[in-house]
């Protein structure tokens, strides 16, 4: 063990932000990745206060953690292109170089993507142009609707685990969600606010009703809610699409599986009057929802009971909390946040249900929730980091050809390296506080 | 919770798990009870007598001829009445949970055959082929459980199996087109399931990623990189997707009994490796040292390490062996039902594998009888579409889970599971 | 064969757990290894047993320095171990738990000969007296075969140095006394032993020689018959101890706590208190004593309404309590958990938090639905400074603290409130002595306000210490109520094992 | 120590990736690859001739050796024969990226985009609604009144598959055809009906009785689906589904499952080599070509000529004119069609090859249509 003091490491990680960041803009790259530099030498350089430290600490895992899988994602996709192995050995030098800058040019892409092009922007507000400006902006608007149902089921996730309970069926209560929001937003004719509020509401408790299921058998029979909520994501899916087979969801008649529009009175509006701009209200559902859950988990007795719950149920019971109330609340609140997701995709983004409405919203959800720390603030960032992977791949597959399943991989990894901060550590020798993100123990039960 | 057990009844002898496991049973009893009455009743004044299947018990060019079999379908039902009814009354007469998933299993089968026969009413379908679908069905299933048991018995819980799979099939693709051998193929597959368990278990033991983390990762990188890969690679270069196929062989004399024969010795390679595997890790684990390691290992490790068992060797090579055998189920999807590697082609077996595990009582056998229960209900489903039913099969299709989770739940017997799955250990 | 361990050397974060420690060990010799809760001897031993390597230091068998790498090298050089915890995999039988590790086997494939296994078994638990059945499973037997079970274990393997840690923390006196018989013919027999306790007195019954550890440093080695107890202590504890408690004599109120047969089931549905009888008066300590496993948890659980009653009656000031710990709590009951990490304490939360964990739903700490943390936080200060807590602030995590802080979060948060009757399990176990005294101090001084209290500990000086009235627990029934002027050491420990 | 150099080491490379591919991507060299061409922010003035053809596939996406596959072939084909100069494309991962990845072409001025399949029908009516200028098409999927600015796509697929069924029924030696889907919706069941048909008319022309198994018209929930694991890739559901029509005594059988089917096909590989006459009929495109491997197999496919379709669709608006039609792919314009019977020919007689021309005839002038046959 080499017993080098931390500041060492710090002045290298602070030398490498000033160069990357340095690097970036005498090449005009984008000012994001700057700022990304910048981060990274912020964490160096800040003062090591007991205050200073632990949050910095806390960035260091998350940053790194996504540094090492882009890292790891560039070299798939140089080893992926068969052009570099047939040119490898004519002109290795140059064959590399040249990988390497489509590596970053196609991560540059995915930022563009994401974010919108500044100069696109600049000329476009210039000129005035509603049409315009809605192009331009369409990128980070894109983002922000992929980041809602992100939040959402992050937030559902996160509250499963900061109580003590691994909710890996956010999938199935968003799906479960969606179909009861859809079936309230195709059927019941109400004026405005009142079909939405009772649609969404419908969503809410399809997902919590979903989610109760795994909670009620682990409470009253120890049912681990891993087997069973992955279980139900399964049962959830044929449900979903047996639904859409019928007159329930879809028009008599019909032969697709989409179901009928939902009613114009039920859907959750556009949030900016511009065009190509499909942000919607759910994103404000979802940030209230962040902001609630944020309330629910340390403003209120029910938080605190989850929390205790989580970290020591035994201690909880003692304490006069009754354990089996709380798994099976914590569950159902989480699988209500989860269909709030599903509603909000069908009545918001969507406006009708069919089955690709999730691309696996419910898996993000769990790598979001570790990324976040299982805090309602991490959540909501990493659900944006998130949203705008998926976001972004589109603006990277378009210019680089690049298949978005890549970002699908480096998500993967985006977790792996979150959830093992001793890899992250003894890969960069860098202090990171020990304190991994809050997941369930897994506590003894039948199953 | 420990503190809220409640206490039901005051039958003073018996302990709470006694009553808890006779509670069961009763309920069990009432529930064969009431379906055996509902049969029996369907079969002897519902259903019309007249009305039949034919069920073919021979395939066309089966060296041993052997009629139709033409059952009525009032009498099936009749007949899986009585047989619930029995299995009710057995029940009772032995109050002690006793090989319930046995039942469970009788059950199942014999109302899935009498619904079967109902629906089939007035046509021929092959009985022969049935069976022979519904061990074709099981087999991948059976290589998924087995992994699982591996796994879960060393104490590390894998829900990474069907990531496996999946990686596990687009390496044998890859491999066996390289090497232009389906076998080459096969060892590859392997040998990446292999390196995956293994990545699983340096995860989840040296970097102590929760389990259920690491193998979800897994899941998804698995998803995510072969359909990179598909895409990118494959499609591009198909020539790297075909690493051929690997023919059946069937087992002189035994493949003609009648009925099971081709189902049970008319198989490719896989079929004969996955009995042998079946066979051996049941003998293994309860007859041999390493077995009795390997339990100690899931039971209590802090035991089986203070006698300086090496627990974390034990789970590094349980998991190595878990990814070779999941491995060995994606390499059977491409060189036996496909030729090359699809995209998802996995198909949710890892899950379904895991459920059987949970139904066979982690034990190799009750996976194998559990995947032939599944087997069956995929086997029936695919049946009643062939010969045209009208029916939605929607119900066949979530059978499956619908099972695991009421026995996970505990909800038909008490359910037995590895006391230290799932739970990190560290060694000094 | 002797053993030594020479500087002996083991640092955790923060905590240099052996200091340099050095002990030695012959053939056919008892040596006891005596410390606090803390001090050291677990670590040396795991050390030992090849499970840690020492930082520094050396251990040498036979005059030859030996590296333990794992246990298994351990086990080789003939040390065996029975861990407090018993090391027995529960769904094994005898036979399986006994062998695992040293299977007998056939054949290259490693094919279980059980049958040879069992013959060993059976001549090795008669050649020592044992009296284990090999077919019977483990989670079946009584914690005393267990624990014979893992001594047979050690005979098994050829162990010629047995350690035996904190082995009479779950047994009766009649059992313990059993436990030294068999030690004692294991040594006649040229075994070394090393006895690993915190309990004088069966140290100097047991021991050749005494070696004492005191925060990982070897204090001293003394020859069992040269010393006394109290001599003991003092080096066991760095100064005079008074191992009683300044007291006034009671002043009897009324009944507050009454239970009248009671039965209560454990959690696997055994019948652990029948038909028990106790009440206890405001402005009394009634210590109940016995030998762990003998009910007090359950009895425990069910006065705080954490278990069911099975049968009976418990009231407190004439209401009965009801099968809800928050109502009992509610109806100014305390209750001070035997294990306050796994019970009592909620890892991870702030000390704050913990100050509040059983009171957080009620005014001022919360209205209606919402919870007020700087409430909390100005309670949490105050406690921290009336409790004498030592903590770095009142948003550290409780983990982080001292074992002696953590249990005065526990006496702050129980004792903060107005109460009526105060349950305390184990107070005061595997805290410094200095600790001990607060805590005992403060529970006096409830007495002495007019507080019922009910302590139930397995330290005999506890109990004896504290209690106006002792009663003896055995087998789930009190086998005995003595006044405090009547119980002697001996009276007491016979009514522990059962003898009326 | 050295895990440390390492570590700098790798940073460091991501660093000099940087330079590196800042430089390479500056926006004044390399014109031919499309990565700098994005990376230069703003478009490039197009030369007059240039025209840039996009296309979203649907959720399900590449891969599955059918039609969004043979829609992207369509579009490189298009590019191939100078339509257009640039293409594009972009996969759906889920229904809300219909309507991102239109936009998203839209924003890259794409002048003609192409959606694949009906599912995507809304987001392209939108699409096209706000987005006058830009010649849309959509695959499976008809408007009715048709759109200015977009050609539905569609294809009578019932017509090939009409013929199919006819040589199916001609060729069966059990005179059992099987047929399965992936999900019970139109794009899948018009491939069944032909089928049906088909054999039907064979029967009234022969007097035979060949039967399909699998499906049946009057009961639209029957049939066989693979919607257990994944409708369209479950390849070893493929594989046991033919398994047990070929136990039924079928020995034709025509998966409608995209890559589903690559198991069946792999089925009636492995049952020829077991002795059985057993053969297969591929969808969409010419699966002896697209599905290489089961040449033995494949005694033609159903196909609907969605590439060259799709690149005829992207010749017109290239042209000028940006849709207002529905084009509908039939036998009489060769917009469906069965394909050659490859090494398989010899399995089909004179005779019946007559018959097929005649149907064909007679399909194509209207003179038999396949609802007729199919009660």
């Amino acid at each position: 063990m080499s017993r080098l003091p931390t500041v060492s490491a710090n002045m290298v990680w602070a030398v490498l932000g000033l160069i990357a960041a340095v690097v970036m803009v005498v090449q005009k790259l984008y000012i994001a990745l700057a700022v990304f530099a910048l981060l990274i030498l912020a964490i160096a350089a800040t003062r090591r206060t007991v205050r200073g430290r632990a949050f910095t600490d806390r960035l260091k895992l998350p940053v790194l953690a996504l540094l090492s899988a882009f890292l790891v994602g560039g070299i798939v996709l140089i080893l992926s292109d068969l052009e570099f192995y047939s040119k490898l050995s004519a002109n290795p030098l140059g064959t590399l170089e040249a990988s390497f800058g489509r590596v970053v040019v196609a991560y540059w892409e995915l930022l563009k993507g994401a974010f919108g092009d500044i100069p696109k922007i600049s000329t476009a507000l210039a000129s005035g142009d509603r049409n315009k400006i809605g192009i331009a902006f369409r990128p980070m608007s894109e983002t922000l609707l992929a980041t809602t149902p992100l939040i959402l089921t992050g937030l559902g996730v996160a509250i499963a685990f900061r109580s003590g309970v691994f909710n890996i069926g956010a999938e199935g209560q968003l799906k479960i969600g969606a179909v009861f929001g859809a079936w309230v937003g195709i059927w019941i004719p109400l004026p405005f606010p009142f079909g939405l509020i009772l649609a969404i509401a419908a969503g809410v408790l399809g997902g919590a009703l979903w989610a109760f299921i795994p909670g009620i058998l682990k409470a009253k029979t120890g049912a681990h809610e891993v087997i069973t909520t992955i279980m139900l994501n399964a049962i959830a899916q044929q449900i979903m699409l047996a639904l859409l087979l019928t007159p329930i969801l879809r028009p008599e008649g019909s032969t697709t599986p989409i179901s009928w529009p939902i009613l114009e009175a039920s859907q959750l509006p556009l949030l900016l009057a511009l065009p190509k701009l499909r942000v919607h209200w759910g994103l404000i559902l979802a940030l209230v929802a962040a902001v609630g859950t944020s309330w629910l988990m340390f403003r209120t007795t029910r938080g605190f009971e989850f929390r205790a719950a989580g970290l020591n149920p035994r201690a909880a019971g003692y304490a006069g909390m009754r354990a089996g109330r709380t798994i099976v609340l914590a569950m159902t609140v989480s699988g209500a946040l989860a269909g709030l997701a599903g509603a909000v995709e069908v009545l918001g983004t969507n406006r009708y249900l069919s089955p690709g409405i999730s691309p696996g919203y419910g898996w993000d959800a769990i790598s979001i929730a570790l990324l976040g720390g299982t805090r309602p603030l991490g959540v909501v960032i990493a659900a944006f980091l998130f949203g705008a992977l998926r976001a972004g791949g589109q603006g990277m597959a378009l210019a680089t050809g690049v298949p978005i399943d890549l970002l699908g991989f480096i998500s993967a990894l985006v977790i792996m390296f979150v959830a093992a901060p001793r890899l992250v550590r003894e890969l960069y020798r860098v202090r990171i506080s020990s304190a991994a993100p809050q997941t369930p123990k897994v506590v003894e039960t039948p199953v | 919770m420990t503190t809220s057990t409640p206490g039901m009844g005051a039958a003073p002898v018996l302990s709470a798990a006694e009553r808890r496991a006779r509670s069961n049973g009763l309920i069990r009893a009432a529930i064969y009870a009431v379906v055996g009455v509902l049969a029996l009743g369907a079969g002897l004044f519902r259903l019309p007598a007249s009305q039949t299947t034919t069920y073919r018990l021979v395939f066309d060019n089966a060296a041993i001829r052997l009629p139709d079999l033409t059952v009525p379908v009032g009498g099936t039902y009749a007949v899986a009445g009585v047989i619930c009814l029995a299995v009710a009354a057995f029940q009772l007469l032995r109050p002690a949970n006793l090989a319930w998933r046995r039942q469970l299993a009788i059950v199942a089968f014999t109302l899935i055959a009498a619904v079967l026969t109902g629906i089939l009413g007035g046509k021929t379908p092959s009985l022969v082929g049935l069976i022979a679908a519904m061990v074709s069905f099981a087999l991948p299933i059976v290589f998924a459980g087995l992994a699982a048991i591996f796994a879960e018995r060393s104490g590390v819980f894998n829900i990474g199996i069907e990531g496996i799979i999946l990686l596990g099939a687009s390496a044998t693709a890859v491999g066996g087109s390289i090497l232009h051998s389906p076998y080459g193929g096969i060892l590859i597959g392997v040998f990446a399931g292999l390196l995956l368990g293994l990545l699983l278990a340096v995860l989840s033991i040296r970097y102590r990623v929760d389990q259920i983390i690491a193998g979800t990762v897994l899941n998804l990188a698995a998803a995510g990189i072969t359909t990179f890969m598909y895409t990118r690679i494959l499609q591009v270069k198909p020539e790297f997707n075909a690493p051929g196929l690997v023919g059946t062989t069937p087992i002189p004399g035994l493949s003609e009994i009648p009925i099971i024969g081709p189902a049970l010795f008319n198989g490719s390679i896989f079929l004969y490796v996955g009995y042998a595997l079946i066979i051996l890790m049941q003998l293994a684990i309860y007859r041999t040292r390493w077995g009795l390691r390997l339990r100690a290992a899931g039971e209590n490790p802090n035991a089986a390490g203070t006698i300086g068992i090496d627990v974390l060797q034990i789970r590094y090579r349980s998991l190595a062996a878990s990814g070779a055998v999941a491995g060995l189920g994606g390499a059977y999807l491409v060189v036996v039902s496909t030729g090359s590697f699809q995209i998802g082609m996995s198909a949710g077996i890892g899950f379904i594998g895991i459920a059987a595990m949970i139904f066979g009582g982690w034990k190799p056998v009750g996976v194998a009888m559990a995947a032939l229960v599944f087997g069956f209900a995929r086997s029936a489903e695919s049946r009643l579409g062939t010969v045209g039913v009208d029916v939605p099969t929607v119900f066949l299709s979530i059978l499956p889970y619908v099972v695991t989770i009421i026995v996970v739940a505990g909800l038909v017997g008490r359910v037995r599971v590895p006391a230290a799955a799932g739970q990190p250990y560290e060694q000094a | 064969m002797r053993l030594q361990l020479r500087g002996i050397t083991k640092q955790f974060p923060g905590v240099l757990a052996n200091d340099h420690v050095s002990i030695q060990v012959d053939r056919g010799e008892i040596l006891a290894l005596l410390g606090e809760n803390g001090a050291g001897k677990t670590t040396l031993m795991n050390i030992l047993s090849g499970l840690y390597r020492p930082d520094e230091g050396e251990i040498v068998v036979d005059d030859q320095v030996r590296v333990f790498r794992d246990p298994a090298e351990a086990i080789a050089a003939g040390i065996g171990m029975v861990h407090q915890h018993f090391m027995l995999v529960p769904v094994f039988d005898v036979t399986d738990s006994v062998t695992l590790g040293s299977e007998v086997v056939r054949g290259p494939l490693g094919v279980l000969d059980r049958t040879t296994a069992r013959a060993r078994i059976v001549e090795l638990s008669s050649k020592y007296g044992l009296d284990v059945d090999p077919d019977a499973r483990i989670e079946d037997l009584p914690v005393g075969v267990r624990q014979r079970v893992e001594i047979l274990k050690a005979l098994y393997r050829h162990s010629d140095v047995l350690v035996l840690d904190e082995p009479s923390a779950v047994l009766t006196p009649q059992e313990t006394d059993e436990l030294f018989t068999i030690i004692r013919g294991l040594a006649k027999a040229g075994t070394a032993i090393i006895f690993i306790s915190h309990k004088l007195n069966e140290v100097l019954e047991i021991a050749d020689r005494i070696t004492v550890l005191r925060l990982g440093k070897v204090v001293g080695t003394v020859r069992a018959k040269e010393t006394t107890s109290s001599a003991l202590a003092e080096m066991m504890v760095g100064r005079q101890v008074q191992l009683t408690v300044d007291r006034k004599d009671a002043e009897r109120g009324e009944t507050v706590l009454s239970i009248k047969g009671l039965q209560v089931r454990d959690d696997r549905g055994e019948i652990a208190v029948r038909a028990l009888d106790l009440e206890v008066h405001a402005g009394e300590i009634v210590a109940v004593a016995g030998v762990q496993g003998n009910g007090q948890t359950e009895l425990v659980e069910a006065i705080t309404g954490l278990r069911q009653l099975d049968a009976g009656a418990v009231t407190v000031s004439g209401q009965p309590i009801p099968f809800d710990p928050r109502h009992v709590a509610d109806m100014g009951v305390a209750h001070i958990p035997e294990d306050r990490l796994r019970d009592g304490l909620v890892r991870g939360f702030t000390v704050a938090e913990n100050y509040v964990l059983d009171s957080y739903h009620r005014e001022p700490y919360s209205s209606g639905i919402r919870f007020h943390p700087d409430v909390v936080a100005a309670a949490a200060t105050t406690a921290v400074r009336d409790f004498d807590i030592r903590t770095p602030s009142i948003t550290t995590d409780v983990g982080s603290l001292s074992g002696g802080n953590q249990q005065k979060v526990i006496v702050a948060r129980e004792f903060g409130r107005a109460v009526k009757l105060v349950v305390a399990s184990q107070p005061t176990r595997g805290l410094d002595v200095g600790s001990i005294e607060y805590i005992h101090r403060r529970i006096v001084e409830q007495r002495d306000a007019g507080v019922a209290i009910l302590i139930v500990s397995t330290e005999l000086d506890e109990v004896l210490a504290l209690g106006d009235r002792i009663a003896v627990m055995y087998g789930g029934e009190i086998v005995g109520i003595l006044p405090a002027a009547e119980a002697t050491r001996e009276r007491v420990g016979l009514l522990m094992g059962g003898v009326r | 120590m050295s895990t440390r150099l390492l570590a700098l080491g790798a940073s460091a490379a991501i660093v000099f990736a940087a330079c590196g591919g800042g430089a390479s991507a500056a926006p004044t060299t390399a014109p031919t690859s499309a990565a700098s061409a994005a990376a230069s922010g703003t478009p490039a003035p197009s030369a007059a001739a240039a025209f840039k053809a996009c296309l979203v596939t649907d959720t399900g996406g590449l891969g599955d050796k059918g039609f969004n596959d043979n829609a992207l072939k369509g579009l490189q084909d298009a590019k191939k024969a100078g339509y257009a100069t640039e293409i594009k494309n972009l996969e759906s991962k889920k229904d809300a990226d219909y309507t991102s990845n239109i936009d998203a072409l839209v924003a890259d001025n794409c002048q003609s985009i192409t959606t694949v399949g009906f599912n995507m029908g809304d987001a392209t009516k939108a699409g096209a609604a706000a987005n006058k200028d830009v010649a849309f098409s959509i695959v499976d999927n008809a408007y009715d009144p048709p759109i200015a600015n977009v050609t539905g796509i569609v294809f009578a697929t019932e017509q090939a598959g009409m013929l199919a069924g006819y040589l199916a029924a001609g060729v069966s030696a059990t005179g059992k055809i099987g047929t399965y889907g992936g999900l019970p919706i139109p794009p899948v069941t018009a491939f069944m009906d032909g089928l049906w048909a088909g054999i039907k008319y064979y029967n009234q022309e022969n007097g035979k009785n060949v039967t399909l198994l699998g499906y049946d018209p009057s009961k639209p929930k029957g049939g066989v689906l693979a919607t257990a694991g994944n409708p369209w890739g479950d390849t070893d559901f493929g594989n046991q589904q033919a398994n047990a029509f070929f136990q039924e005594g079928v020995d034709i059988v025509v998966p409608v499952a995209g890559g589903t089917g690559i198991g069946s096909f792999t089925a009636a590989k492995q049952a020829q080599a077991a002795g059985k006459k057993v053969y297969a009929i591929g969808v969409d495109t010419d699966q002896y070509i697209t599905a290489p491997g089961f040449e033995s197999v494949i005694l033609t496919s159903i196909q609907k000529i969605i590439d060259k379709a799709v690149a005829d669709t992207i010749h017109l608006a290239q042209q000028g004119t940006k849709g207002g039609t529905n084009y509908v792919g039939t036998l009489a314009n060769g917009g469906v069609g069965i394909a050659p019977f490859h090494n398989l020919a010899n399995l089909v007689p004179a005779a019946l090859q007559t018959g097929l021309d005649a149907l064909k005839g007679k399909i194509s002038a209207g003179t038999v249509k396949v609802a007729d046959y199919l009660k």
